[in-house]
């Protein structure tokens, strides 16, 4: 790590209201370029609420978004969103499902098909291309979430709880492969989960949120070597300390 | 074991209906307890259907130019029903301010069933195919609308958002997006304006016409006909079944992973 | 609920610019014999509510109306209910039922009209079998397949909480359909409401239908306009009706969210 | 023995042939006894409850609950699910009554015995709600008042926390501990999550994957309430992880 970081996510003084309801309430947070970013919070704590903002699904209150110094527009920079619901389209086959964000983007032809066999590969979905969501199994379309998601090569990519469904073999195994695809694409990373192992594990740093309205409560530097073991007394500790923030009972 | 049930079954139902038609031929062909103009026998039903197949008596046509009349109308009213209502449904549902403007409307026309226009269309229209098919217009819309509307309105948000953020604009969202996730809703209400298609065909016919197997069966009741009326019945019932089977077979082509 | 308010606002702007467009296409010569003037019917209608069309103001007409769409209705609820239930629930049902209810659904409820004639003659009779008979397969189509669909894992936590078998339908089965076998009722009451203007179109002598069609018969264009608006306005009543049952019965299940 | 599981195999027989799901499984509960089924993947251990519960066929081998074999489901076993599976059109209190309403209880003892349950699961004044107004974790506190309601002699849970966001499954970690510490019953409780295990059980039942079979047992004697970075839990979590294939 001896590149000198930039600032790749600028979010100032961000402040969202549903009517009368509170909801975020005046946060401001640096990401860094290339940085895994996880974002933990109680349940309930306006997690979702927040993403959205930053992608401008919701318009926000009041603050801005910026990305690499200028407003946010989904049209200009190349962000993909995974959610924990099951995003597929299912009257697309997985191929299909895949170069949707390419042909949105309106890619040339030969660099759609480049990109989609490449991440077929990576996901190891080749042999199920023509299949329909509904004929393949949660871990597949997760996959092929995921592989929607890479195929952009975005600058950016949201997660918000993407693994909360799945059970924990089944997770682990994932969010390994993710951590992998991160290291090979150096895309920044900001990752909603409400599990906080799972938030340990994978960030560089994790940033912790209280109870609505919504605000930043810390933002903890998470450092030990990859690949982390769970179960090793350091992890423990960092992972403690985390749920000691986030604790409301 | 398990196959042995499932026979045990269909034999019941093969039984109940050999019972059905026994009874129905013993109250009328053998103790005689309805009159013919009420309840014809079973068999004298089925061979009124074979002689229909050819015969013009009483109402000028046989089965089949009765069948081809009414198909005729009904698809004429079906298609422009289906035409203009997706796009009316699609943009009621995808733009606000249509949906601002047309709705109320539409909630109120809606509630007017098909059948209560006819007076107005033989006075605006005459009473030749125009009329008929306007009548079968007005359902198929109604049905078309409701069911395309909400199927884009349910369109999951997750899908849109999606779209959104690889940076599609509204109508790309529409045409990748809504309409496709909608076909299911779009096919149930082909479907179910198919089925108000025949019925508003059927009501035409019987109110004003010359031919059809509406107005066939409306004038076999007149000659108490009762044998011809129930042949009549039957074939609408087929050609209902048929219509929608067409169109079944058409949407599991069309529809798939959904 | 600032959005009812939004929605009533637009729904009276956008009902006015009706009336106003057909205002003025009534005025033009080319639409003479087949637009009246929108007040005229309005006045045809106040006239109505007070002095008699026929042998009954309008009041007494949707009293007819409304009761046969009662008698046939309610008869199709109950035997809807019984039926597509018996044919859902048990096997031997199903069995029985089943075959009749394939041959008869496709075969729309007008289609009936001549035979009920042939049977009961033109009295109510024939009016409230054609009523019941379009209402009834819509009905038991909803209970077969609301019944149908309960979850059998809640019938296995039942069990496991000691309901006994033949508690099971009552106590688990018939409350799960609920939402659907009220959607089927609110289906059916349209259904009624349609196929009671068809009989009454095609014979009777009083009604909401006999409305038109006397208006029809006599070339008052007016009156057929009044009788459409009033078949309108009385429909949207039920429907609306059926909405507010619904929402008190069936409060546990949060439709359509 | 109280609860004993004598010899089980189970294979589900479809078109696309047999689906040996659990093999020669056997072993005993005490009464009182937190027994926690714990195991990677889908395989087996739901079967296992099901089969306990009456609401599947073994293939082979038999459940006896105090000697007597187990055919049916039954009032003397109740199942908290991970879908929770409450009866929708029913308020809070017409879900925990259900039980000793079907078999015919009258109306005011029933009614002041599921209060207590509610009371213990701490819904007090929910009584009257409909479960489409319930979060998760509330849910998951009908059911578990639910079952205990039914008073039965084992309760089975079939991954009952398997739905929930991590904070609330702690929290009803937390709560079943207390709960079962105040009304003590014979619990056979089925996971995936090792530290939920740990920190639950007396008896740990390590079952492999496809087809399920008993790889270890461990007894836990650890004091409760436990804490998950003590160096025992550590230790254990440690042991137990690295005989099953699944873990990082």
């Amino acid at each position: 790590m001896n590149e000198i970081k930039q600032v790749k996510v600028e979010a100032r003084n961000l402040t969202k209201k549903f009517g009368d309801l509170l909801v975020l309430d005046n946060i401001s947070f640096d990401v860094m370029k290339g940085e895994f970013l996880c974002i933990v919070g109680p349940t309930g704590c306006g997690k979702t609420t927040f993403l959205n903002c930053l992608t401008k699904i919701f318009d926000v209150t009041k603050g801005d978004i910026l990305v690499d110094g200028k407003p946010i527009d989904c049209k200009v920079n190349n962000i993909s969103y995974i959610l924990q619901e099951t995003s597929t389209m299912p009257w697309l086959t997985v191929e299909q499902n895949i170069r949707f964000g390419l042909e949105i983007k309106k890619e040339k032809e030969e660099l759609i098909n480049e990109r989609v066999e490449e991440m077929l590969e990576i996901v190891g979905l080749k042999e199920f291309r023509n299949y329909y969501p509904n004929q393949l199994s949660i871990s597949m379309i997760q996959r092929t979430v995921i592989a929607r998601a890479f195929a952009t090569y975005p600058e950016l990519l949201l997660m918000d709880e993407p693994y909360g469904q799945l059970d924990i073999e089944l997770r682990f195994r994932l969010e390994d492969e993710l951590i992998k695809l991160w290291k090979k694409t150096g895309t920044t990373v900001i990752f909603i989960t409400h599990n906080v192992e799972e938030a340990v594990y994978l960030a560089e740093r994790v940033m912790v949120l209280t109870n609505k309205p919504t605000t930043v409560k810390e933002i903890l530097p998470c450092d030990l070597p990859r690949p982390r073991d769970v179960a090793s007394k350091e992890f423990v500790e960092l992972r403690n300390e985390v749920t000691d923030l986030i604790k409301w009972w | 074991m398990k196959r042995l049930k499932i026979n045990k079954f269909r034999v019941i139902s093969a039984v109940t209906l050999c019972v059905f038609v026994l009874v129905w031929y013993l109250v009328t062909a053998v103790f005689g307890l309805f009159p013919k103009t009420m309840l014809p026998s079973p068999d004298s039903v089925f061979f009124s259907f074979i002689k229909k197949l050819t015969s013009t008596v009483p109402d000028g046509g046989t089965l089949f130019e009765h069948i081809f009349a009414s198909l005729v109308v009904a698809l004429t009213g079906y298609v422009i029903g289906v035409g203009v209502g997706l796009p009316v449904g699609i943009s009621m549902a995808w733009f606000r301010p249509v949906d601002h403007f047309v709705r109320p409307v539409f909630d109120f026309l809606r509630t007017i069933p098909g059948i209560a226009w006819i007076p107005i269309f033989t006075v605006w229209l005459g009473i030749g195919l125009s009329a008929k098919a306007a009548i079968i217009f007005v359902g198929v819309f109604v049905g078309t609308v409701v069911n395309v509307y909400s199927g884009i309105k349910q369109t999951n948000e997750v899908h849109i958002w999606v779209a959104q953020i690889f940076g599609a604009s509204k109508i790309e969202i529409l045409k990748r997006v809504a309409i496709p996730s909608a076909l299911p809703y779009i096919f149930t209400g082909l479907r179910v304006s198919l089925g108000m298609a025949w019925l508003g065909l059927i009501a035409a016919e019987l109110l004003a016409a010359q031919k059809g197997l509406g107005y066939m069966i409306q004038v076999a009741r007149n000659f108490g006909r009762s044998d011809l009326v129930i042949v009549g019945m039957i074939t609408i019932g087929i050609m209902g079944a048929l219509l929608t089977l067409a169109l079944e077979f058409v949407e599991r082509r069309v529809v798939k992973g959904i | 609920m600032s959005d009812r308010k939004e929605k009533t606002f637009w729904a009276v702007v956008s009902l006015s610019l009706l009336t106003i467009v057909w205002f003025f296409a009534s005025q033009m010569e080319s639409m003479k014999t087949l637009l009246p003037n929108p007040v005229d019917v309005f006045k045809f209608l106040v006239a109505g509510a007070i002095s008699p069309i026929g042998q009954h103001n309008i009041w007494g007409h949707i009293l007819w109306s409304l009761s046969r769409v009662f008698v046939g209705y309610t008869l199709a609820a109950v035997c809807g209910i019984v039926i597509g239930s018996a044919m859902a629930w048990t096997k031997v049902g199903e069995a029985i039922i089943k075959p009749f209810y394939l041959l008869l659904r496709p075969i729309p409820s007008i289609a009936w009209i001549p035979l009920a004639i042939l049977w009961f003659g033109i009295d109510e009779k024939s009016k409230y079998f054609i009523i019941f008979i379009g209402t009834l397969l819509i009905i038991m189509t909803n209970v077969y397949d609301g019944v149908r669909s309960v979850d059998k894992n809640l019938l296995g936590a039942a069990r496991m909480l000691g309901a006994k078998e033949n508690q099971l339908f009552f106590k688990v089965v018939l409350p799960s359909a609920v939402p659907q076998i009220f959607s089927g009722l609110q289906v059916g009451l349209g259904a009624a409401w349609a196929t009671m203007v068809a009989a009454e179109m095609i014979r009777s002598s009083e009604g909401a239908g006999w409305i038109i069609i006397m208006g029809q018969n006599s070339v008052n264009m007016v009156q057929i306009y009044a009788g459409i608006i009033l078949i309108g306005v009385v429909g949207l009543f039920l429907v609306t009706a059926m909405r507010f049952l619904e929402a008190k019965l069936c409060a546990w299940n949060i439709r359509g969210k | 023995m109280f609860l004993k599981i004598d010899n089980i195999n189970k294979t589900f027989t479809s078109e696309a042939g047999n689906n040996e799901v659990l093999k020669n499984v056997h072993f005993d509960i005490k009464e009182n006894e937190f027994v926690v089924i714990f195991g990677p993947g889908q395989c087996g251990k739901s079967t296992l409850l099901n089969i306990i519960a009456g609401l599947e066929k073994e293939s082979s081998g038999n459940v006896y609950l105090e000697d007597k074999k187990v055919t049916k489901p039954g009032p003397d076993r109740a199942v908290v699910y991970q879908n929770i599976l409450l009866f929708p059109w029913l308020t809070v209190m017409g879900n925990v009554e259900f039980g000793p309403k079907s078999r015919g209880i009258k109306k005011s003892i029933r009614q002041k015995d599921a209060q207590e349950y509610i009371d213990l699961v701490g819904l007090n004044g929910f009584e009257k709600s409909f479960p489409v107004k319930l979060s998760g974790g509330m849910k998951q506190r009908v059911g578990i008042a639910r079952a205990y309601c039914s008073k039965p002699k084992v309760m089975l849970m079939d991954e009952p926390f398997g739905a929930l966001d991590a904070q609330t499954r702690y929290l009803m970690q937390e709560e079943v501990v207390r709960i079962s510490a105040h009304e003590k019953r014979t619990v056979l409780f089925v996971t995936n999550n090792i530290e939920e295990a740990i920190y639950l059980a007396d008896r740990i039942i390590v079952m492999t994957n496809c087809p399920s079979t008993i790889q270890k047992e461990y007894v836990i004697d650890l004091p409760r309430p436990r804490d998950y970075t003590s160096e025992e839990f550590l230790r254990l979590r440690q042991e137990i992880s690295s005989i099953v294939e699944f873990t990082r």
